[in-house]
């Protein structure tokens, strides 16, 4: 999936100028995850540059680029970094045009490495997705394969509001694909459906559809067929989809990797309580990570939900 | 130990307090026409001012943060700015704002309640009122980054208090423009207190200036109630900027001679006479002491001022007054560039409810 | 309630040694809003210290602290300026404990007014609570009463864990109650039944516990009986004793003045559609704060929901 | 222009990279026992470092950040301190904590991927690493705040990077020790750089010592691969700030002479002949030298000790290897002082689903 991103990154790059990448280490060194790669050399160190190691500076001066005349799509190196930037964020990025009545605004995109599963140290492995979702102003994405990475990334950046971009840490390299590099962007604010099926649906979003659609073949198997819906926006959450998968199956389980208690499958879980109360055949279930801290690696399975854990759920919501 | 680095902070001042020149008066300041454009509009500002504060206690006005006293270092820098630069401020610097063509109809709209006040007709770049310390600092050199960039012979500049600058945030944006060498000046407006809080229990700091030092940028002190010596310093920084200098950090030294706000009471935490030694260092006096030695000045031209003024801001408040209380739609119809779906239901919602008839 | 919050300062104070108070404007000036005026004359500078102004200073600080014999008690003199104090919340005194497998602990309380209402400026009315009750390994607590006020400070003053504790702004001067100085804690992490009721459970906490107890009042003389129940604790969220409400009363509304998506709100219904759906007789119904930015005063009436909101919203789940 | 402050930064080098003298040997250097000791203590430093990245690169540790070429900064600091003093380290500071007491198994403990080896057995009251970069800086003013308050006569020392000093909350930290004098020392370790970002392009400072004089506190720079420089500059500010004089910064000049971590490939970003000129002036070296010099250090005893370094980190290798999976429990057990009711069904959730049978 990095790859895709780096190429999202050069087409839009190539194909407006105002579009200026920030971050730590994107330079030289093309980014931690090499989700930058190249881009430096290819166009130069105005439109590529290291900054100093100041994450607040990174949010705090995408602000002022993006109020005058500059498209910033910014890296923060983790998410686990992001929290000095949030000041930035809610009281600025987000409300910038609503402020101002339209008079400024902010285009600009925040890229972060997103949730856990690939070994790395304290801090590099969160997913607070919930403290972005909650404020009002900004739109919240987390591509789940490359093909979606490359498209939402250029549809985040030609957006005319601020977007936070979550890249799952498991799909940087495990998930590889072909990517049509034609600049072609995907919609933001909808769900995709990855897999239709008729007896239960599953909305996920991340690195999350993996363990969600494996299991699904294997419900499948057994006899139990799941539509699988990546969430993809999360926020404004496209809940027609949902609404529509739940009319027809009758049932919902919800995973995510981030603790439960107030993350965004509660939202879901809300809506469809209140909107489509009377379509539900069996209690709502969440699967996702608990409400501890995320550990350090050796424990970080025993976190992220597995695979038997989303079976074991929706066969409850089932025999329901 | 082997000496590896030197640093000197230096204060600049040209008028002293009873309107007598301590050096040599800057170029701008030969023009006798300038200057009372610089005194006139401090004026305005005071007159303004006073009439904002007597709004909020008759519960017309919301909270409003007086610039009492802050006048030299607001129309100076006004002065010293040009049009296509960008202005940071905090939420005290209307004097510069009004230099500048925000209107004290939109100062007040803003402090009224309404965020239409910071829709300025002019100057349509400059940032809105920032109420969160010091993030306005990153906001300005974000925007000079921007300048340089693009290429544009612009720069922006930052306001901040004493107090603003204890956030993390100010020392990151001093570091971020001195290591690109941005087109930013910041200007600390040392009032000598944060609310209740006393610059000397704000830092070991013996001058702010010096904070400029942690950054590798110039740091200068000037007296901030010398119109001339703050409009000079400011102008020689925004030069060098502009020509690819680099950033500078300025402390302008005055004082705050009302309270916090509106919603403060100053009486609980500062002593009387310190207020009333200030009063005899305030910037309008010196000034006016300055043009009336000048023989410039007298006392029908300035009765004349005061009416002059008065009348204009009469007229901003009975426009503000007039203003019909915002409708509920605009709480969504500038969230994004365009509403998304799940908000339209809000938006009815909101009408509906909506506390007075709005329009709808 | 203002001075509820003075009261239980100065007991704890009194009593603990180790007790600290510390913030913006706290010493001499007593704080913004009074709540610990006296204080500073009483116990000195040494423990009741006046901050630089920097909100980040503030929580770190209080981590090493806490971390080292003191129980400090900070303020923040708004919730719109706690953001720059998130990263130390997050990143250290939420998870100190936790990472250090019980070597260091912090215990501490960060105070800090909540809400809007009082016609305040801008960034002063933010109800961000969910971006900390997501937070595993911290508190959040707000009172709805001078009583209560006081009981759950001294609590989460004695609580050997952090606590973020909201004081709704709306409350603090408009609510008069003399409150017996006694030094007696009340329970955290569970709820108060504010008004037994028959026909619907609508949970609140905060000020609009305010609304909503005039709303009960109001549908109590058209007939319907509202139970009214105040969370306090908003993370751990008392669930317990909600499912046995609704269990009751078949019917359940939430009430919030923060924006709905990915409220708190959003969790007490997802909780209850996973443990109490075959109870719910109709639609859970959210009465919230708008997915917008909170607007400047002249609309923040507009914004903060209504007496009137709220009996529709019941009545609407009552006729289902 | 009137001169209202003036600073000056000054550098300390005791030793030269030859093992020369450059400057009077300070008084614990006489006694050339803690000298050895100083020296064991930094091979020792070094021979664990290489064993861990090994670790690493065979798939038996996670992510390590190796401290090759920081041995005199951290055994310096570490012999400056007191036992009852309180350090806060950033990520590499194994030298100066296996100096304070921890061990090598609870280092690698940490870095395989368990939160046991933040509970150290020595030194209770030690910062655990600190990965969240600048944030430990107002731990150190936190606990040096609670020794003023509890009178105390102990100090705080925190570590920060190169890169660090650009986070707002170092600045921070700098000024609240400073306001509030309060017994905390504070210790740039200047690298060169920060993952791929040379000091340089971090800020326009020439000095990273000069920060100190945004806080008004002392700053210095020392030689970081001079153990008796640190040593020194660091036990004189220490002293001083145990005795009321209040904070200090110092910036310890070295090299990274490894990759950022074994995570990184510094070969992309910097130049083969800067590393190769850094190993000229290494710490290990020059002191090695001095002790030779001095006649009480030759080849024999050299390779004695390396012997017994391996002996040591071999052992601390199998301790670490033999530590059993944490059970699904410790990430519920240490949440709170006692766990909260909704978390007890999520306990017996994690243990169903444990990726391998944890004792339960
Ligand atoms: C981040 C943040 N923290 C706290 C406040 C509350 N507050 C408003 S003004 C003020 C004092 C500011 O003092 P100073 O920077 O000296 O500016 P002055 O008011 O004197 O112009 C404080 C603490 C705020 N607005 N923002
Ligand atoms: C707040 C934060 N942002 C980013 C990172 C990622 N990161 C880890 S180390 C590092 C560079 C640190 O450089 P420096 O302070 O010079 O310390 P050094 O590694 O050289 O010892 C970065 C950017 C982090 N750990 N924390
Ligand atoms: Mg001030
Ligand atoms: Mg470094």
């Amino acid at each position: 999936m990095v790859e895709a991103i780096a190429l999202a990154h050069g087409w839009e790059m190539q194909h407006d100028v105002n579009v200026v990448v920030i971050g730590q280490d994107v330079g030289a060194n093309g980014g931690v995850f090499r989700a930058t790669a190249g881009l430096q050399e290819r166009f130069g160190v105005d439109r590529v540059q290291d900054t100093p190691l100041a994450e607040a500076t990174i949010a705090g001066m995408s602000v002022g680029m993006a109020t005058h005349g500059l498209k910033p799509v910014a890296e923060i190196q983790f998410m686990g970094f992001l929290y000095p930037a949030l000041d930035q964020i809610v009281n600025h990025m987000s409300r910038m045009r609503n402020r101002t009545r339209g008079r400024l605004s902010c285009p600009v995109v925040i890229r972060m490495p997103h949730g856990g599963g690939i070994h790395a140290p304290e801090h590099h492995s969160e997913s607070t997705e919930t403290m972005l979702c909650h404020i009002p102003g900004i739109r919240v994405v987390c591509p789940s394969s490359p093909a979606r990475a490359y498209g939402l990334l250029l549809a985040a950046i030609r957006d005319p509001d601020p977007v936070m971009f979550l890249e799952p840490v498991r799909l940087y390299r495990a998930m590889r694909q072909e990517v049509n590099d034609d600049g072609r962007a995907l919609p933001l604010d909808v769900c995709f459906i990855l897999r239709e099926g008729s007896d239960v649906t599953i909305v996920t979003w991340g690195a999350m559809t993996i363990e969600t659609l494996r299991a699904a073949t294997l419900l499948g198997e057994r006899g139990i067929s799941a539509e699988v819906i990546d969430l993809a926006t999360l926020s404004p959450i496209d809940i027609e989809t949902i609404l529509a998968s739940v009319a027809k199956t009758g049932r919902l389980v919800i995973v995510h990797e981030a603790a439960r208690n107030v993350g965004v499958g509660a939202e879901i879980a809300a809506l469809v309580a209140e909107r489509g109360l009377y379509d539900l055949q069996a209690p709502i279930q969440r699967v996702a990570g608990f409400d501890t801290i995320m550990p350090l690696f050796k424990l970080e399975h025993d976190y992220i939900p597995g695979v038997q854990r989303i079976i074991d759920a929706v066969e409850l919501t089932c025999a329901d | 130990m082997k000496l590896v680095a030197e640093f000197k902070i230096h204060h600049r001042q040209v008028l002293g307090p009873g309107g007598d020149l301590v050096a040599a008066l800057p170029e701008f300041a030969r023009d006798s026409g300038e200057i009372l454009r610089m005194y006139r509009a401090m004026t305005q500002v005071r007159v303004f001012d006073a009439k904002a504060v007597n709004l909020q206690r008759t519960g017309q006005l919301g909270t409003y943060p007086s610039c009492l006293g802050h006048e030299a270092a607001h129309i100076g820098i006004g002065a010293a700015m040009r049009a296509e630069d960008v202005l940071a401020p905090v939420y005290r610097e209307f004097g510069t704002q009004l230099w500048r063509g925000v209107t004290m109809t939109e100062i007040l709209t803003y402090w009224g309640g309404d965020e239409c006040g910071n829709d300025f007709a002019v100057p349509r770049d400059d940032f809105a009122w920032c109420v969160p310390i010091a993030t306005q600092t990153l906001h300005a050199a974000g925007a000079a980054m921007a300048f340089k960039v693009r290429k544009e012979p612009r720069c922006a500049l930052a306001y901040i208090g004493d107090g603003g600058t204890s956030e993390g945030t100010f020392y990151e944006a001093l570091n971020l423009a001195g290591a690109r060498a941005l087109p930013v000046v910041f200007v600390i407006v040392n009032n000598g207190w944060a609310i209740s809080v006393p610059v000397a229990a704000q830092t070991a700091a013996q001058t702010l200036a010096q904070k400029a030092v942690a950054a590798g940028i110039p740091g200068v002190q000037v007296d901030g109630n010398d119109v001339f010596a703050v409009r000079d310093v400011v102008g020689e920084a925004l030069e060098r900027a502009r020509r690819g200098g680099g950033p500078a950090l300025i402390e302008a030294l005055t004082y705050r001679l009302s309270d916090h706000t509106t919603a403060d009471d100053a009486s609980r935490y500062r002593c009387a006479q310190e207020v009333k030694d200030a009063w005899k260092v305030e910037p309008l006096l010196r000034i006016r002491s300055f043009l009336v030695n000048a023989g410039v000045w007298d006392d029908a031209k300035e009765q004349a001022l005061l009416e002059e003024c008065a009348v204009k801001v009469d007229a901003a408040v009975s426009e503000y007054l007039a203003r019909p209380k915002p409708v509920t739609d605009a709480m969504f119809d500038h969230l994004f560039a365009s509403l998304p779906a799940h908000l339209h239901e809000q938006r009815r919602l909101a009408r509906k409810y909506a506390s007075k008839p709005s329009g709808h």
